[in-house]
């Protein structure tokens, strides 16, 4: 199993969810982050005081899925977060040793 | 001049400046976390604007003397001559305090409207909406219904407002929600309002600085003033349940924003009738106000046009119910100097109301329209999508709301 | 009539009207993020009821003509009757505005005690609970002390409602905490109030509108209500600092709650003094009140049950005190038309103080456990456990506080 | 005694007290969401300990029969012959009110000053400040303004508080932001205001209520009130609209706390002279003050103080500018108890204006920095490095501003 | 050395934290997420309009445990954690190659 | 190419974030978490009812590296992040599989 990790603009999350639940991934956790990379941040003014903010939201995803299925999800999780403008975000793949069910205590492919 | 009345105009006209802020916090509350600084802006920027035209032009072409029932004449222009003495509106108060007290109608009514193109509109495109709109349609329809203008010749009731303030914000909010189309993601993203703990506040905020700006439309601090407050509280109150009751049925939940949004409609309703129906009158006008408004609300998610804020549901719908019900409950038992309505055997009022409401409908709908196609060939209405995206508050203002 | 009275009381109703949203950013900040708006909801809830009920029957049963001391008779249902001119209540002002003001304290009254079972009722039971604990206890009681009832005909002083209003909310709420249970996770979860500036900012629009609910209970704008209005202030001045010290002295540190708990606690133990007493009395009412209030607070924690917002701690032990102040430190030389207390030679008030508390505690408490009774048995006071998990805004209401 | 009068100087009071929770919210915004309450807490605080002090020797200081120009006596301590007849300020309002009315003054200016060392200062630090400072620097000042000490006799003008406020607590806040130094990170972290939506409202809440301040200020509810009450408003609409187009032009966007900030100023600099110019002057002293002070504010980034709140910049600023300003439009025109200045023949008023600004901007730096090394030498002011980096909410005060 | 990943309900947190310290966890890192899945989301009605959120508040734990421990605290989570209702959440293990305490530079074991 | 995570004192992201661009790092993911270990807590108290929190807010970095330059960033975060105090935090090291760009589906080495 793998565990995919998706960094993505945020409003593309709508988005990145149906195209992954149209090949059947039907479960992900995501969380609030902060990116720091080539896009440019934003300028802050406060009684004129300036401030460069470097960190931009995102949204990470974080998806468990079988070995198999790693180049699909990738791949859509690719076209539906595309702009095409920079800061898109990235895609990292990590090996996963164990998958748990809290519920059930199933393991592996059947935890999914 | 008399003291209290002075002392009760001056508390009134506090209140009434209070409702925009007021108003800043309802609104804020409602739009996304990313928007809601461009959206308080937009109130008190009217604070700033409109006085600077008041003073200059604005109450001179409202109040000044009139010219064939259509606008007021440039005679008090920069307020010149409008002194400390006692003015034509009103014996017993400085003319200055009238003129601050109606000043405060004309800033809130712009503000309303920024309602309907919240999360989308350029800074400077509301500018000067804001400028426009005050000038070529504020002014002459304040004139009209209390200037001496045609309206008012008529027959026609607005004790505090109802068709001056919110049938005309309400038309124009129409036009504009059309003319602006939707926020984009609209049927599709949630837009969940950020922080309706702000919204309630400034519903309470709205609610307590009513009471100047229906009570003070007395311009005194007698019985008539009284029965506009107590009229005011009673159609709000009332409201506030029918909104409540209206959607826990249709919809399976009471909710808080409907609270909020309901006590709204009912101050609106009541405003043109307060100081001429009784308790009962105020009553059956709040309970009314608050299921209708409510599916007036309810219509347009079906229509499908994103007044934001629902500006054409609240006080556009809610300011038409209660101009007509002035109409049918008005009564001279509570206010010698009103007239009856239909309940009270006089048909007539009744459809003297609804040809002013219409007639200000259409005047709003169609000067608005040409005001924002002449906004939109100078300035353009519209933030880019990008822009649109990551919110007015920063791409507008380089500011953002939270850091918690 | 006169219109410096009809001035001032016109606006202290509307500042008393403030005080229940007020009460709603109060309670509402102290409540966990998940049930802000449930809790907000609640007060704003009672200012559409309540309004209702007091113009179909509530004033008629509180004011009307009394009958046998308990109860008015229902001759000014549906106000009839009541109209602008001058009521038996006060001379210088329309009776309609009589009204309204007292309306006010009617709507509060319920509103405060649902800080106790905040986090956990029903919206339902909530509802119901508040037109029978308004019908049968509130407006009994206020007739006993207000409207010609029993209490009034035996000389206790209540200037502003300390026992309508606090101590009758207070023991109800004692008597809700124990019904209702405690709120899943109690003593073991973090139950840390969840936006305090909401709860700051409460505290200051309460405070703001106690002067119109001390000092408009002089009805006038006279010397009486200039003395109310000047005690009231610093009552709470030194009730904030008490609180602030004795937290400082007991836990080592002085918290931004304790100040606005402080604040409360002494807004609360003058009011039945206000207008009785002299700014020592108030200075030490209020010194008094900061100190205990925060003690009772302690206790709760001891004695183990849950009044989720210190309804008791606060309003009752603070409203006792207070009514029992006004037995120790009333003079005639502030008011002819009080009595003096203990201090001022006459033992006598201070009896009859604490048995018009005890009175109404006893009956405060045993009514509403019937009616808790009742509501349990129509509706069931509770949400399930998973809702008061999930939290009361989303299973209640479908809405969340924040999407920031 | 005229009840017109006294109802509106009761509700003036409560106007002027309200500011103090609107500047803890002006203020709290603003700060990093760690200090938010001790930011909060410390205007509350204000509420407390300086009504304690107006009532044991405060109000006889600065109102007592005058010695030699420089305090008042101490007959009046303990408020002791202050009763509910009029006094010698003001003959149609009970004494006591007048009392109620200047302690709202005396709370509101060390609140003001708070924002300074916000962010950093030790709580005990900030109470010993405020004891000594309100003692020691605002009654002497009072006395000599207001209570017929040596500048009133100058025939100096100051409305509503210009010099005895605005520019007082602006000097002192100079001289304790070079005391206390920087806060950790200035200059190079992002110190973004945590909650601009709690600062408009703040802002909203200020405006409402100085309308209390400024026409209140007249003692009476008449034509030097109403003009008081409009030039208020008018020189706020401007300056905000000036603050807003200022930082247009210079740094390319318009922004929220501007037009929050801008507002903020023109209040100040009309406050010395609301009562004695007219509409004009009211709207150039608005459109100088926003400007001047955004530029103000500029300057302190340049010249690398950290006033954290711009104390300085608004009320140091903007209150000299008022004081100067009334040197040159104050009119007997407007008012015939005022005098003529500069711009109406009478150049000496400025020269006078002048002065006065002056020699109190120089006490009040050396008192405050006297008072400010003797707090020092005793409790420390400012907390560690560490405290300051976790937040001055939980290490002062054991709480937390949000649990969203 | 292992990375244990749990997603679970966030009232759940407390009485986890006191399991996985009854058997000497003395260490983890936590955060808000949001989960989807089988668990329904609610629904959220504002002035008529009805929106379906689909992402549960979750808080996700995060511990670094040597490889000898995480059957123990796989378990005592799942234990833990359990209500039996849809959504009790999931548990990952992930291999970890190095761990350093910043503070004093300790590596590996020691750093835990 | 490996996977960084670090768990920092917020009030050192901007040192941190700084020593990391000067060796040349222009990536990374950030996000709040709360940690638990050896450092104490804090007390809150709300009308005297006591309440200890555990949980310490942190800054969670996440940068992904070629593997050889895992060792320097490391050592820039270690001596960046350092106050010597307990509580300044853990990095820990993961391995990564794959990554990919969104914006032009560049991987690996590329993608960073
Ligand atoms: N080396 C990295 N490690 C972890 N996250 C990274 C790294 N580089 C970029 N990111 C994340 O990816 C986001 C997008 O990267 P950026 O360089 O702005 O644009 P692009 O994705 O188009 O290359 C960043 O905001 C950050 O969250
Ligand atoms: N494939 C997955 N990858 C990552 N997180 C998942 C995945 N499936 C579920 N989750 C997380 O686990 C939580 C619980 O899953 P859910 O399917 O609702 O119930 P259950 O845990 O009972 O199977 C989800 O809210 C989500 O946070
Ligand atoms: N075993 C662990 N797994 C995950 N995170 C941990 C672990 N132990 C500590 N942490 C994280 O590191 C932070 C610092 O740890 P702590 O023990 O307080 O001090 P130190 O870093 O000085 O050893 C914790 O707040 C927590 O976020």
């Amino acid at each position: 199993m793998k565990k995919i990790e998706a960094i993505i603009k945020p409003f593309k999350l709508d988005d990145v969810k149906e195209a992954l639940n149209a090949i059947g991934i039907k479960g992900m956790t995501i969380s609030e982050v902060k990116g720091y990379g080539r896009q440019k941040g934003h300028k802050e003014i406060y009684r004129g005081a300036e401030y460069v903010v470097d960190f931009i939201p995102k949204v990470k995803l974080e998806i468990i899925v079988e070995s198999s299925q790693v180049n699909a999800v990738v791949d859509t999780i690719r076209q539906a977060a595309n702009t095409g403008k920079i800061g898109d975000g990235k895609i990292f793949v990590l090996p996963v040793e164990e998958v748990i069910r809290v519920r059930t205590g199933e393991t592996g492919t059947e935890a999914i | 001049m008399n003291t209290g009345d002075i002392s009760f105009m001056l508390v009134a006209t506090a209140l009434v400046m209070l409702m925009t802020p007021g108003l800043a916090l309802f609104y804020g509350g409602m739009v996304r976390s990313k928007n809601v600084l461009s959206t308080m802006l937009q109130s008190f920027a009217c604070l700033g604007i409109v006085t600077i035209i008041w003073v200059l032009y604005g109450y001179s072409l409202a109040f000044g003397p009139d010219m064939g029932g259509l606008i007021g004449g440039l005679d008090w222009a920069g307020l010149n001559g409008v002194g400390l003495t006692a003015g034509p509106y009103s014996a017993t108060i400085p003319h200055l305090l009238f003129v601050a007290f109606q000043l405060m109608f004309a800033i809130i009514t712009p503000a309303l409207i920024t309602g309907t193109f919240a999360e989308r509109v350029k800074f400077p495109a509301f500018l000067l909406f804001t400028i426009l709109w005050c000038t070529l349609v504020y002014l002459p329809v304040c004139h009209w219904v209390w200037g001496g203008g045609w309206i008012s010749k008529h027959g026609g009731l607005d004790f505090a407002g109802g068709t001056v303030i919110h049938i005309n914000s309400g038309a124009a909010a129409l036009v504009a929600a059309l003319v602006f189309g939707k926020r984009k993601g609209w049927g599709k993203e949630n837009f969940h309002p950020h922080n309706l703990g702000m919204t309630m506040l400034g519903a309470g905020l709205l609610w307590f600085g009513w009471f100047g700006f229906n009570a003070g439309s007395a311009l005194a601090a007698n019985e008539i003033a009284t029965n506009a407050f107590f009229t005011t509280h009673v159609a709000t109150a009332a409201a506030l349940l029918s909104w409540l009751v209206a959607e826990w049925v249709i919809q399976g939940k009471p909710t808080t924003l409907g609270a909020a949004s309901g006590a709204i409609a009912g101050l609106v309703a009541i405003t043109p009738g307060a100081g001429f129906v009784n308790t009962t009158g105020a009553m059956i006008i709040g309970l009314v106000a608050g299921t209708l408004c409510y599916l007036a609300v309810l219509l347009k998610g079906k229509l499908g046009y994103d007044d934001a804020l629902d500006v054409v549901g609240v006080h556009g719908v809610g300011g038409l119910w209660g101009a007509l019900a002035t109409g049918l409950f008005a009564t001279t038992l509570v206010n010698p100097n009103g007239k009856d309505g239909l309940f009270y055997g006089n048909p007539h009022l009744f459809t003297v109301q609804a040809m002013d409401a219409f007639t200000t409908i259409g005047y709003s709908m169609v000067a608005t329209l040409i005001i924002l196609k002449v906004v939109d060939a100078i300035v353009g209405l519209r933030v880019t999508t990008e822009d649109e995206v990551q919110g007015l508050d920063l791409t507008e203002h380089n500011e953002i709301g939270y850091s918690l």
